[in-house]
């Protein structure tokens, strides 16, 4: 499973990409990433244990809310991505 | 008047006469300014099927009734005339500092007509306006000739000007300001060679008034608000700028890659607003009243790409990075600088080169004729054929036509990704089938600022749909058209859509004009715009059959990525679309639309 | 605290040197005083700005005095538009019209106070109407290039023997300050005319703007001993230096 | 006080500062002015420093100019000002111009309290602050170094 971080995530996750975690849910991934990058990164994707709205998570290019969101599984050969909310054009 | 200042400036290049008029306030208010009122003069002056090139066609710098206060992000002005690249009707827009100063020397739009004899450059210093002799600037870039202008008029006054690119007529030429900001798209820069009007140059001490000080204060001050709130417009955008949606459009799997044979891009990160942050970003800048601040200040210290300057901003990393297949971003940002010099579009450059890398895979292109190894992902290409465009030598000469007129000339028309000749900019429509419609509706070819569906497909706002459905994308699509056409024209950048809508632009302009602009009214007035476009390009010769996306898009797959195997279902959102924006079937407005928008 | 009645309505002043004028202005009532200035010594010369005071101690009688020189005092009773004020002024405009016709602010004053011109004889255009406010002004400047001449009919304001005045510096206060426009300041490319005499207008070394007279830079050098070379660049292009140096600081 | 590095040069505040006296949108009127290097990409924002000792009080003869205890402002009294422009030749930094429309003299005025520049920078490159020892310890390196240089290009 390798796990893709963006932006000024990057600022406090300080890596781009993180591979070999374990976890069978988006929410379960989310935790694990909590406890590895502690409160900052928490507070700004995982509030109080719910996905905050200023963040996109897409597996394999398609957006978790077409999923189903934080209850997604996840298998090893899936690539996730997370991104703070962006614009540009 | 007030949020206009009420005047015209009329310029015959021909005879040199310089003419002020007043702006009919009934116009304005129906128009609103910028791209709105100038496509209302331009259409009323101009004859659709007149030739770009020729005398008859005229060019408008128009401002809207916001640029030159402190609304959000009102520093932007619009660039008016028929397209060479196109055919189309074009209102390019660009930021910098240029549009308020026209408003500043006292006058809402300049018109000029007809065709100078010998190159010449307009001197509006506050109030009196001269034609001087630009002889001695034909040949320069934009660079050195703003400073010579600048040394010559006054220190504080504000260029917009051409370079060789526009000299020399490339279709896709463009008017630079401020050095780095470019009103860029379908050629407007020939246009103004064409007129040998090599630069115009603008200083004003007059003032802007408003009609409700203090409620205009008011609403400005919500409005920044909102946008000082919002996590894009205060983080994401001043710390990366535009170029952060590189990875998330790949991501998503809606990045063209090498002439949009793919809509995946393995070295994506290497070109993204992260990358160029950490690299070569020295600051970020803003242009005039604007909060946000997205402009990359950047520079190269060594290296084969020396350089400094602005941007690349991300259509420009996109066209001279994935689409050619090059994730080297020095040369990336060498060949933007070097767009800007010459003055041409860098999105446009970008697709033609990679078009040209397709002929050379295929064999269509020899190395000699081509004059290098011109296959994806080299670096040495995009920065030597964007010189060589600019200057028209050689193989560049050839490019300097634009991707359609290269591809046609080798037979292979369908290599060019362009709609309407105008090449499609950074998203893949099979990855966002939005954006497809969006690109074959545009009404000025292939682009993406004027209804911006990636927004709600790809990065959420203001809600997540799928993108790789279709129903429903046409109503969304007509709100941004319509939305953005209004914004458009008010003077206000385009990137503030993204925290306010139309009730803040209506509580701006309302207080600003003293006109009751309710939500509804900004909407219908952005309808009335779009719809006066499509009369002209249908006067022009545009039908139904060019409403369309070139056939890769429609029959070939994306091969890897998430979107793989996705193609863009176009016939069945164009007819929704034309059911939705009330046109017959042939993409006609209506008689009954035309009258309830006041156009008939 | 000093407590007095102003038409009638009571009002309070703290600071004793106040005059009676700045608080008649201060309580917004409008009454004339073309030779008052806020910035210059009060003189008294021009009368217009006469109001009738009284005190109830001394039952009934009043007195005319003039608002801008007059203290206040506890208990005074003033009356700035009573019947015989109005008489007054209207003769005093009559006067200073017939020594000024065609000065539009007295032509607005008559209109105001219905004052006709018929009675008095005329003088060709003379515009001053000697209430000392450039003298004033010039003095207050230390300089004191003009002055008060002559005497009665002849009275004007002049520099010495009618000669260009050597220390004057060409600021133009007296200009500015005169409340009837009757000193002719003119500027035409880079030379101001002043009291017949011509001053060369300091070029900003850097942008070429014309922004204050040489004389002038002249004078701040003597007086406060800026050097000279600091005086050379125009208010913009010191803004620019300072920015340049920030600049500098900051960003190089 | 003043932070450069901060400043986008997007002059938001020579707006606000034109609108708050003028009642129009006019850089040219603005009482701060933020000084841009185009190419370079960088600005920075001036205005009256309300210096400790101000030369253009010390040239106002009539007094019109005053430097209040408190708050610091060095303000001018409209009424009292005779037109003599001194002021304007004698600050070093430019920072009081004439403006022949008006007949005026003008300088940054803080807004009484609530300047205007402050509430409209988006950056916050200008702040309106006490003068707290860090901030002075700021002041008194930024000039400083500001002086040296000023040498140089004197």
């Amino acid at each position: 499973m390798k796990v893709k971080i963006f932006a000024n995530l990057r600022e406090i996750t300080k890596v781009k990409q993180l591979e070999g975690i374990k976890a069978d849910d988006v929410r379960g991934l989310l935790s694990k990433l909590c406890d590895k990058f502690g409160r900052a990164f928490e507070k700004k994707v995982f509030p109080d244990g719910k996905l905050s709205e200023e963040i996109i998570i897409l597996i394999n290019g398609i957006h978790i809310t077409h999923l189903k969101g934080l209850d997604t599984s996840l298998n090893d050969d899936d690539e996730i991505s997370i991104f703070p909310m962006v614009y540009g054009g | 008047m007030l949020g206009w200042v009420g005047k015209i400036l009329r310029v015959n290049l021909t005879d040199g006469k310089i003419k002020e008029e007043s702006l009919d306030k009934k116009i304005a208010e129906k128009f609103i300014g910028a791209r709105g009122l100038g496509t209302k003069i331009f259409y009323d002056e101009v004859d659709p099927k007149v030739d770009p090139l020729s005398e008859d066609n005229k060019l408008i710098f128009a401002t809207g009734p916001l640029t030159g206060t402190y609304a959000t992000s009102a520093g932007r002005y619009n660039v008016i005339t028929k397209g060479p690249l196109t055919g189309t009707i074009a209102a390019s827009n660009s930021g910098g500092y240029f549009g308020p100063e026209i408003k500043f020397a006292g006058y809402d739009l300049i018109i000029f007509e007809g065709r100078s004899e010998k190159p010449v450059y307009l001197w509006v210093n506050n109030n009196n306006v001269e034609l001087r002799s630009a002889e001695h600037l034909w040949g320069k870039s934009t660079h050195e000739t703003t400073d010579i202008l600048l040394e010559e008029t006054d220190e504080e006054a504000k260029v917009a000007c051409i370079g060789p690119g526009g000299e020399k007529l490339v279709k896709f030429a463009n008017v630079i300001n401020d050095y780095h900001r470019a009103a860029g798209r379908t050629g407007v820069g020939a246009v103004m060679g064409s007129k040998n009007l090599k630069a115009v140059v603008v200083r004003g001490r007059k003032g802007v008034k408003v009609a409700d000080n203090d409620g205009f204060k008011k609403a400005v001050l919500d409005a920044r608000k909102k946008l000082a709130a919002h996590p894009v417009t205060s983080e994401g955008l001043p710390a990366y700028g535009t170029n952060v949606l590189v990875n998330i459009v790949n991501q998503s799997g809606a990045l063209p890659t090498r002439n949009f044979q793919d809509g995946y891009f393995e070295a994506a990160d290497k070109i993204g607003g992260e990358t160029l942050a950490e690299t070569l970003l020295v600051r970020n800048k803003g242009c005039f009243a604007c909060p946000i601040g997205c402009g990359r200040v950047t520079v190269i210290k060594s290296g084969p790409y020396k350089g400094e300057g602005e941007g690349p901003e991300y259509e420009t990393a996109w066209a001279f990075g994935a689409m050619c297949g090059v994730d080297n971003l020095e040369a990336i940002t060498k060949a933007n600088y070097l767009c800007n010099e010459l003055g041409i579009d860098t999105i446009t450059m970008g697709s033609t080169i990679a078009c040209a890398m397709e002929l050379f895979e295929k064999g269509l292109v020899t190395p000699e004729e081509a004059g290098i190894e011109l296959n994806f992902g080299n670096p040495d290409a995009i920065v030597i054929l964007t010189e060589k465009t600019g200057m028209r030598e050689g193989f560049g000469d050839k490019l300097a036509e634009g991707s359609y007129r290269l591809a046609e000339s080798y037979g292979m028309p369908e290599l060019s990704m362009s709609v309407k000749k105008q090449e499609m900019p950074a998203y893949d429509p099979r990855g966002a089938q939005g954006m497809g419609l969006e690109y074959a509706t545009s009404n000025r070819g292939g682009c993406h600022v004027r209804g911006y569906m990636t927004s709600p497909e790809i990065l959420g706002v203001p809600e997540k749909i799928d993108q790789h459905t279709t129903e429903g994308k046409a109503d969304w699509l007509k709100i941004f058209q319509d939305l953005t056409a209004a914004l458009d024209s008010s003077g206000i950048c385009l990137f503030t859509s993204f925290a306010i809508g139309a009730d803040e632009i209506g509580a701006m302009l309302k207080h600003a004009t003293g006109i009751d602009y309710t939500a509804e009214e900004v909407l219908k007035a952005g309808e009335r715009i779009w719809n006066l476009e499509r009369l002209f390009n249908l006067k022009a010769g545009f039908s139904k059959k060019d409403d369309t996306l070139p056939p890769r898009l429609l029959k070939q797959p994306v091969k890897t990525g998430p979107s793989k195997g996705k193609v863009v279902k176009l016939e069945e959102m164009l007819t929704d679309y034309y059911k939705v924006r009330g046109w017959s079937e042939e993409g006609v407005p209506t008689e009954d639309k035309l009258n309830e928008l006041e156009l008939a | 605290m000093i407590k007095i009645r102003v038409n009638g309505k009571p009002v309070a002043i703290h600071d004793e040197d106040k005059t009676l004028l700045d608080v008649i202005k201060e309580i917004g009532i409008n009454i004339p005083a073309l030779c008052y200035h806020p910035g210059l010594p009060a003189r008294g010369s021009c009368r217009l700005c006469v109001v009738e005071i009284t005190k109830p101690s001394w039952n009934g009688r009043s007195k005319i005095v003039t608002s801008c020189l007059y203290p206040c005092e506890d208990g005074l009773e003033v009356l700035t538009h009573s019947p015989k004020v109005i008489k007054l002024r209207k003769v005093i405009i009559k006067l200073l019209l017939a020594r000024c016709s065609d000065s539009k602010e007295l032509q607005e004053l008559a209109l105001q106070y219905n004052a006709d011109v018929s009675r008095f004889g005329t003088k060709e255009n003379e515009k001053c109407i000697l209430c000392g406010l450039c003298t004033r002004a010039c003095e207050e400047m230390g300089i004191e290039a003009i002055s008060m001449v002559n005497r009665g009919w002849k009275k004007e304001v002049a520099p010495p023997y009618y000669e260009p005045p050597e220390n004057c510096i060409g600021c133009g206060a007296c200009a500015e300050v005169c409340p009837v426009g009757a000193i002719e300041l003119t500027e035409t490319n880079g030379i101001r005319r002043i009291w017949n005499r011509e001053f060369e207008i300091q070029k900003c070394v850097e942008c070429g703007k014309y922004f204050a007279t040489v004389a002038q830079l002249e004078h701040l050098h003597n007086k406060y001993g800026i050097p000279l070379k600091d005086l050379k660049t125009c208010p913009e292009c010191s803004k620019k230096r300072v920015g340049t140096v920030l600049k500098k600081t900051f960003f190089d | 006080m003043i932070y450069p590095e901060k400043c986008i040069g997007c002059s938001s505040c020579e707006l606000a500062c034109s609108f708050q006296h003028t009642g129009e949108f006019r850089p040219t009127k603005s009482r701060i002015s933020a000084i841009r290097w185009p190419k370079m990409g960088v600005s920075v924002p001036l205005t009256c420093l309300q210096c400790e000792d101000p030369s253009c009080m010390k040239v106002c003869m009539v007094g019109a100019i005053t430097k209040d205890k408190e708050t610091g402002l060095v303000s001018i009294n409209q009424e009292k000002c005779i037109g003599c422009r001194l002021c304007t030749a004698a600050c070093p930094f430019g920072n009081i111009n004439y403006d022949p429309e008006e007949a005026i003299v003008f300088k940054c005025d803080l807004c009484d309290g609530e300047p205007q520049c402050v509430e409209f920078c988006p950056n916050n490159a200008i702040e309106y602050r006490e003068a707290t020892d860090a901030l002075l310890q700021r002041k008194k390196k930024v000039s400083a170094k500001f002086a040296e240089i000023l040498e140089e290009v004197r």
